[in-house]
């Protein structure tokens, strides 16, 4: 009884076996032609079902619709940051995009080192002419899934796993805490970090606990780690128990199914990267200045296919969603 | 009698890397017969056996058994030919139990299982059949080595073996054992076997031998029968000149005390005290031997001597200095050397060379260390001259030292033990495994040391060493000195008794607890 | 009474996670009781997810449904034997150090997989997988209170794990074969001497620790992860390798050393439900299932007797 | 003339030649079955490495914590442990760097100095902690020393995040540039690559542990003891204390890696999800390298080399990455086994000649 309209989806085997493409296929405008944009990965390289990955879809579906040319590098260590992004720039990219927040003080350098290329960030800050910089208000998109998961819990327990305890999953957390509290006082948030990213044994063991002590709905932050989640969740579920879980990054139910995602926490990453590589296209490259996506510009939010979300459910979404934008709620970040 | 020959080597040449092993080697044994075989240590005798037995090929040469020519390529050939051999270093598996590793290799079955009843029925009646008596739920590891030995013979007879091929098996065995196994060969021949018999000891082969094969480097010497040959025309084709066993030991006048033991106890493996409240004193200029059974605390009050081992109780004085727990280094220093009774275990680090091995003790030292580093120019200079001195025979000093024969480890570490000038020398089975020519060498100098005026205490099983070479002679039984004696006063058989006589009770307890 | 569901539970969470490591550090047992180091149990590991992954895949591919995670777990045995074939030849045929080989396979294993996977699929992970392993009701036994849900609902290959730990350890101590390769690892010179061939146990023990390590990474795909991906195993196959250590090379102990590895990080999750977690820095309570196998060994009597050739090349005639 | 056919079987020296050699063309093998262009990724490879002064110095900055950490293993080798903790000694290391450097101010020729002891003394500790777990309990290091990693990353995490964090990053402050190993002007010749003083540090640690282990008489106890702890025993050596010192030493070499990490390549600290793997890095690296200093130098060269080259290959030639564990993983693998080699030489010597009969 596995769910399989999610299978095609789920299997991105389109992509090129190899690190660069261009796209064969469609014709595309002609105005990215000549161009090229670079990617580094950080260390989780570009198939970590988040933002490496999302960042690599924005990059491949723009270059399929402006003929663009683009490439990644994957990072090994923390230390090949810098030679990646320097090979790019000394390649002339257009543009040079850096994943993660752990890019920062290398990209700087690189800013540095080559004051005529131009680099662009994800989730992090950094404060140079020729870097755009882009972050997320994951705080706003974890406290609309609060809200969900405070309206639809019935045990009135539900769970968050995160990875590392460091101040972006903290965003996470807080406003998912703050969401399920907005609808649902009586209900309580159990925290449960792993210490890891990519390590899904690990965070299988916690949804384990965390479904154990009651907790019918599990928010996760924790990369791959999440995997393991969603897999124990999958299990309770096929014998019976009803459990969900809540992806994070992307819409999580393509690769999980219906059956036990109920909703993702998504970060629009690779719209990001699409906007940000567009200005470059269009000459309107804006470095040094910070793009800051939140619910109001859809940077986050739930994803447009909610199937298992009644439509009470997805009014007070709107309701919360209204509100956060108008100002009147301030999501706590920690 | 007619007899027929069970084995025929012809012409076995064997050569390895640099060297020729076996030359040419012609080599029969007779139905029933046991046949010696002798040879200096590195003479080519392990090798020849281990090509009969199919651990090595032959570069030349052809191996009848029984008549037929034998293709004999692993030992499971030979196995099938009806080939035992007990090797030199025996093949068990400690942690197993007696009949395990008996059994090995062709295990009786009980459907996918291994019938342990059957295994025990079966090993109990071989050893009923030749008398060997062991106890086939006993542990190796914790049974004696001569008891090990009979194991190996089972292992032998267990798989039909009618050719039965002994690698130097009394070097490890005390007197009595020594005596036990000659009659368990006794009794193997009666039984229809026949035995090759490699030993360096020529009074067991006076003993037991019909025939002798003397090998000198890789080739055959002679080939004579017992009866027509005597124990020094024997040494003399080995060695190539003649040996001669008699000491020459001036008496001397005892001086000051050298080693002072009080009422030392010291724990054995188990944690029972294996050394028992023993008092001694060896004093200058004289050689005291402790004789006893193996297995009587000789190897725990050694170690605690040295600071290998922790005392219970009691004191240890080295030149009236208190060393009692002191670390093996401070004692050393105190002024003692030790040859160590594993000299492979404890004596040597086989990996490094001979100067390295032969700085061993006294690297941090003055001339071999200067500012802070190692001279190596003076370690080279002390090894060169050790090696000269004691005749350690070797390529040269950067040779490993696993490389190196037993005898000539075992001269290395005399050498490196006594040119250190101690006040006291333990010497522990210092011949053990040696061949004649090398067991001559090592006891003039063991001797020379006593004429110095230091003291010497040895530890041996074999009685002849103990009486030829003791001043004094201790005799130590279940971690007690239960008798002292001198060698003019007494005979091997009159100590071997004394030491003995207890092993009676020994053994009955064994059988009880079995 | 709910204490005691916790602790129920808690087990069972252990028993899931110790599975894998049960597996592996069975296979490490077998390989280590003849004589040969397997270091190489993450990179067989590795090979057993990789090909549990990639054959379900093809089997849900051909449409063969519920069969596919059982396909996988042959595959994962396959390839598990496959790289144990590297570790053999080279450290049993051609005498290399045991440690280096392992490294080898450790090496090998990762860079050959996700090569593999991205030949094969175009991506650096393989798709997440539908047919998957699924906790079994053991009929009857599950209803036990308390006990019911300890030890009666599990993954099969929970129970395959704790089966093959009986199964050893009767091969291991009551069969003739068993009784060979202990004693080839405890001395292989007497093995060769009563003619029984020392090189050819080895092969069989080395592959055998590969089929089991890939066993062991099979679980963790078709278990936890649900795909393959260059940190399916993170670790786990060092883990098992202490867990033998630990258990000292007893197929019981290894077992026990597992379950104390599950426990522990069992533990970890359920500490931080309790409202003074928040005092402790999550850190530390990382750190407790390491800390706390440290501290367990202080604590365990009696040293481990790894086996005495442990790590030799055989050489016949080699005293 | 020299006989080359002889230098070639016979000769040692010749076999870990000719195993890079046979590690490459089974990289090329595995490079053709995935349709890729072998030459064109390897002359990408080489160009990587040697292509710019900027990429060498990249290089360099590559291999200089494999000298480390290969060091940290193959000393411990020498005394008979397995050091597979070098990992974590090396993330000790950065962290005893990041708290010198950070939290104290100095001038330089007191700072780095002393960031640079932080971190080797940490990481000496962690090390010598494992060491002496197995001195007075006898604990296997294989076990404590995998558990000490684990423990490395989480208590490093710790620190931190909790005395070292930069408000809104996941990192420490920056570490004063006091405490910087940093060359200018080297790095200045290198078109700006971090090559930093590790290096020569790297080459000098070498050296010092090669004098070490064979000039010193504390080297030949170590020595002693990892050959046979009995003997060096009974030669009044202190088997406990010298395999604590073991460790410690192996850990003060990867702490040094560690630590110049931070203060010469980073200059600050993350909350790091995994090890650098570095360490694990070192295993190979010391293995390769026979456990010898100098085999250590060039192992960690040829290692760092491939690793950093592995981008340039899969920028310029497509090829995955991942192509390299499997270059480097055959390279060991032929070093180990020079039976291998020396078979297949034996092959290819027979059908020579048979030819020549023919
Ligand atoms: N595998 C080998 N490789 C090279 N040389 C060997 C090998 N085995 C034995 N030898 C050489 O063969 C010679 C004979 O060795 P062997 O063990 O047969 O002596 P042996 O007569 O048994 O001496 P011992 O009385 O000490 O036992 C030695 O000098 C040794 O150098
Ligand atoms: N497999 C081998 N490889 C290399 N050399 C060997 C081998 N076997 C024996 N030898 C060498 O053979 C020589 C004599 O051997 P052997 O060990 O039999 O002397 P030994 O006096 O009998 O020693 P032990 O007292 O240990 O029996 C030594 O040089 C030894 O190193
Ligand atoms: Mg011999
Ligand atoms: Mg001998």
């Amino acid at each position: 009884g596995q769910g399989n309209s999610s299978e095609g989806a789920a299997s991105p085997s389109s992509q090129p076996p190899s690190a660069s493409s261009e796209s064969p296929s469609s014709s595309p405008s002609a105005s990215g032609q000549g161009l090229k944009i670079g990617m580094v990965t950080d260390t989780g390289g570009v198939n970590d079902n988040s933002f490496n990955q999302s960042s690599w879809e924005g990059l491949q579906q723009l270059s399929q619709e402006t003929g663009i040319e683009v490439k990644y590098l994957q990072s090994k260590a923390d230390s090949d940051y810098l030679p990646n992004l320097n090979q790019f720039a000394k390649q002339n990219y257009d543009l040079t995009w850096g994943i993660g927040y752990i890019i920062a003080d290398s990209m700087k350098l690189s800013a540095e080192q080559n004051k005529d290329a131009r680099f662009a960030i994800i989730d992090n800050v950094v404060e140079m002419p020729n870097i755009q910089s882009v972050t997320f208000a994951e705080h706003e998109g974890s406290f609309l899934v609060g809200v969900v998961a405070g309206l639809t819990t019935q045990s009135n327990k539900v769970g968050f796993i995160g990875g590392l305890e460091i101040p972006v999953i903290k965003r996470f957390e807080a406003g998912f805490k703050a969401g399920v509290a907005a609808v649902n006082p009586n209900a309580t948030v159990s925290v449960n970090y792993t210490g890891a990213f990519d390590k899904p044994d690990l965070g299988k063991a916690a949804a384990a606990t965390l479904y154990n002590d009651g907790v019918d709905i599990l928010f996760h932050a924790a990369g791959s780690t999440g995997n393991g989640a969603f897999n124990e969740a999958k299990d309770r579920v096929k014998n019976g128990q009803k459990v969900w879980m809540i992806g994070v990054d992307k819409d999580q139910s393509l690769i999980f199914g219906n059956e036990v995602t109920l909703t993702s926490m998504v970060k629009r990453v690779d719209e990001a990267v699409k906007l940000v590589s567009k200005s470059v296209i269009d000459g309107t490259f804006q470095g040094g200045t910070v793009l800051s996506l939140g619910l109001k510009d859809n940077g986050v939010g739930l994803p447009a296919d909610n199937p298992n979300l009644s439509q009470e459910v997805l009014d007070k979404v709107e309701e919360y969603k209204a509100k956060i934008v108008s100002g009147e709620i301030e999501v706590p970040t920690e | 009698m007619q007899q027929t020959k069970v084995v025929d080597m012809r012409g076995i040449t064997k050569r390895f890397p640099g060297i020729t092993v076996n030359d040419g080697i012609d080599l029969s044994l007779l139905q029933g017969e046991v046949h010696a075989i002798l040879g200096e240590n590195g003479a080519g005798k392990s090798t020849l056996m281990n090509i009969l037995f199919g651990l090595y090929q032959p570069d030349e040469g052809e191996i009848r058994i029984h008549g037929k020519p034998a293709l004999i390529d692993n030992p499971n050939t030979a196995i099938r030919l009806g080939i035992g051999m007990v090797h030199q270093h025996f093949k068990l598996v400690q942690p197993f139990t007696v009949a395990e590793n008996i059994i090995l290799g062709s295990e009786p079955r009980r459907g996918f299982s291994i019938s342990y009843r059957e295994a025990v029925r079966r090993v109990e009646d071989l050893s009923r059949q030749y008398g060997l008596n062991v106890d086939p739920n006993a542990r190796i590891e914790e049974i004696s080595v001569g008891m090990q030995q009979r194991v190996e013979i089972l292992k032998t007879l267990y798989r039909g073996a009618d050719i039965l091929v002994f690698d130097e098996p009394t070097a490890v065995l005390t007197p009595d054992e020594i005596e036990e196994l000659l009659d368990i060969m006794r009794s193997l021949v009666r039984q229809g076997k026949s035995i090759l018999l490699i030993t360096h000891k020529l009074k067991e082969i006076m003993e037991i031998a019909d025939r002798v094969t003397v090998i000198r480097r890789g080739k055959v010497i002679g080939n004579v029968a017992k009866a027509e040959t005597n124990p020094s025309q024997l040494a003399e084709m080995m060695v190539g000149r003649s040996v001669s066993m008699a000491i020459d030991k001036k008496p001397i006048e005892p001086g000051k005390p050298v080693l002072q033991v009080e009422r030392l106890v010291v724990k054995g493996r188990e944690g029972a005290p294996a050394v028992n409240g023993i008092s001694f004193t060896v004093r200058e200029g004289e050689v005291v031997g402790i004789a006893g059974v193996d297995g009587n605390g000789q190897s725990e009050l050694i170690q605690a001597l040295t600071g290998l081992r922790k005392a219970e109780s009691g004191e240890v004085r080295l030149m009236g200095a208190d060393i009692t727990n002191a670390a093996p280094r401070a004692i050393s220093e105190t002024g003692m050397g030790h040859i160590p009774e594993d000299r492979h275990k404890h004596g040597l680090v086989l990996d490094f060379s001979l100067r390295e091995n032969m700085a061993l003790r006294t690297y941090d030292k003055k001339p071999f260390k200067r500012y802070g580093l190692l001279d190596y120019a003076a370690i080279d200079k002390h090894a060169q001259e050790l090696v000269e001195q004691f005749d350690v025979r070797c390529p040269d000093i950067y040779t490993q030292a696993r490389a190196l024969s037993g005898g000539n480890q075992q001269k290395a570490i005399i050498a490196r033990e006594i040119e250190k000038g101690p006040e006291l020398l333990i010497a522990a089975q210092p011949t053990r495994g040696l061949d004649v020519g090398a067991i001559e060498y090592i006891h003039r100098r063991i001797v020379e040391q006593r004429n110095k005026g230091k003291g010497v205490l040895l530890v041996s099983y074999e009685l002849d060493e103990i009486l030829s070479l003791s001043d004094r002679v201790l005799i130590i039984f279940d971690g007690q000195i239960i008798g002292e004696t001198r060698p003019e006063e007494t005979n091997d058989r009159e100590l071997g008794l004394r030491m003995a006589g207890s092993r009676l009770d020994k053994d009955a307890e064994r059988s009880h607890a079995g | 009474m709910s204490v005691l569901i916790t602790i129920s539970e808690m087990f069972n969470t252990t028993l899931v996670f110790s599975t894998a490591l049960i597996f592996a550090a069975l296979g490490g047992l077998i390989s280590e009781k003849s004589g040969v180091i397997n270091i190489g149990l993450e990179g067989l590991m590795i090979a057993g997810a990789f090909a549990s992954a990639v054959a379900v895949i093809f089997a849900e591919d051909a449409k063969l449904g519920g069969a596919s995670p059982w396909l996988g777990l042959i595959a994962g045995v396959l390839f598990g034997i496959l790289f144990a074939l590297i570790h053999a030849v080279s450290s049993i045929t051609f005498r290399a150090n045991q440690v280096v080989t392992g490294v080898v396979v450790n090496f090998l294993a990762l860079g050959i997989t996700v090569y593999l996977v991205k030949l094969i699929f175009g991506t650096g992970e393989t798709r997440t997988l539908h047919h998957v392993f699924t906790k079994i009701h053991v009929p009857g036994l599950s209803e036990i209170p308390v006990l019911g849900k300890a030890l009666f609902v599990a993954y099969p290959t929970t129970y395959l794990a704790l089966l093959l730990v009986g199964v050893v350890y009767y091969v291991l101590y009551k069969t003739p074969f068993g009784l060979r390769l202990r004693a080839v690892g405890e001395h292989p010179g007497a093995v060769d001497t009563i003619g029984v061939n020392v090189n050819r146990l080895r092969y069989i023990a080395v592959l055998l620790s590969g089929a089991l390590a890939g066993l062991g990474g099979a679980t963790i795909t078709l278990t936890t992860t649900s795909n393959f991906a260059h940190n399916s195993i993170s670790g786990q196959g060092f883990i098992a390798l202490a867990a033998m250590i630990f258990g000292k090379w007893n197929p019981v102990g290894a077992m026990c050393a597992a379950l104390f590895f599950g426990i522990a990080q069992a533990l970890k999750n359920q500490i931080q439900l309790f409202p003074f977690a928040d005092q402790i820095p999550t850190e530390f309570i990382f750190m407790l299932p390491y800390a706390l196998t440290i501290l367990v060994l202080i604590g365990a009597v009696g040293r481990a007797h790894p086996p005495s050739a442990l790590g030799e090349a055989y050489y016949p005639g080699k005293r | 003339m020299i006989d080359w056919k002889r230098w070639f079987i016979k000769d040692n020296a010749a076999i870990p030649l000719l195993a890079i050699l046979s590690g490459l063309l089974f990289g090329a093998f595995v490079m053709l079955l995935g349709g890729f262009n072998p030459i064109d990724a390897y002359s990408h490879l080489f160009r990587n490495v040697f292509g710019s002064p900027y990429d060498f110095g990249e290089t360099i900055r590559q291999v200089t914590p494999l000298i480390f950490t290969g060091l940290s293993v193959a000393f411990a080798f020498r005394a008979g442990l397995f050091n597979i903790g070098a990992e974590g000694q090396f993330v000790m290391g950065m962290t005893g760097a990041s708290i010198v450097g950070v939290l104290l101010e100095a001038p330089w020729y007191i700072h780095a100095p002393l960031a640079l002891a932080g971190g080797a003394l940490l990481a000496g500790l962690w090390g010598g902690l494992a060491g002496f777990l197995k001195a007075r309990w006898g604990i296997n290091e294989v076990i404590t020393t995998i558990m000490l990693n684990w423990m490395a990353l989480y208590l490093s995490n710790y620190i931190v995040r909790a005395f070292l964090l930069e408000p809104k990053q996941q990192r420490t402050y920056l570490i004063h540039d006091s405490a910087k190993t940093s060359m200018a002007w080297l790095s200045e010749l290198f078109g700006s690559a971090r090559v930093h003083w590790g290096i020569f540090f790297a080459l000098l640690a070498a050296v010092l542990c090669y004098a070490f282990l064979w000039k010193t008489g504390q080297g030949l106890e170590l020595r002693a003891v990892g050959h046979n702890p009995h003997a060096a025993q009974y030669a009044g050596m202190n088997v406990k204390r010298n395999v604590t010192k073991a460790m410690f030493i192996g850990g003060v070499f990867a702490g040094l890696g560690g630590a110049f990490e931070i203060l010469g390549v980073f200059h600050y600290q993350v909350i790091a999800s995994a090890s650098p793997g570095l360490g694990f890095d070192g295993i190979a690296v010391a293995l390769l390298g026979g456990n010898h200093p100098l085999g250590v130098v060039l192992a960690a060269l040829l290692f760092g080399s491939l690793s950093y080259g592995s981008a340039g290959m899969s920028f310029g030639a497509d090829v995955p990455p991942e192509i390299i564990r499997i270059i480097i993983g055959s390279v060991i693998f032929f070093v180990a086994s020079p039976g291998i080699i020396r078979w297949a030489m034996g092959l290819f010597a027979r059908n020579r000649k048979r030819k020549e009969v023919a």
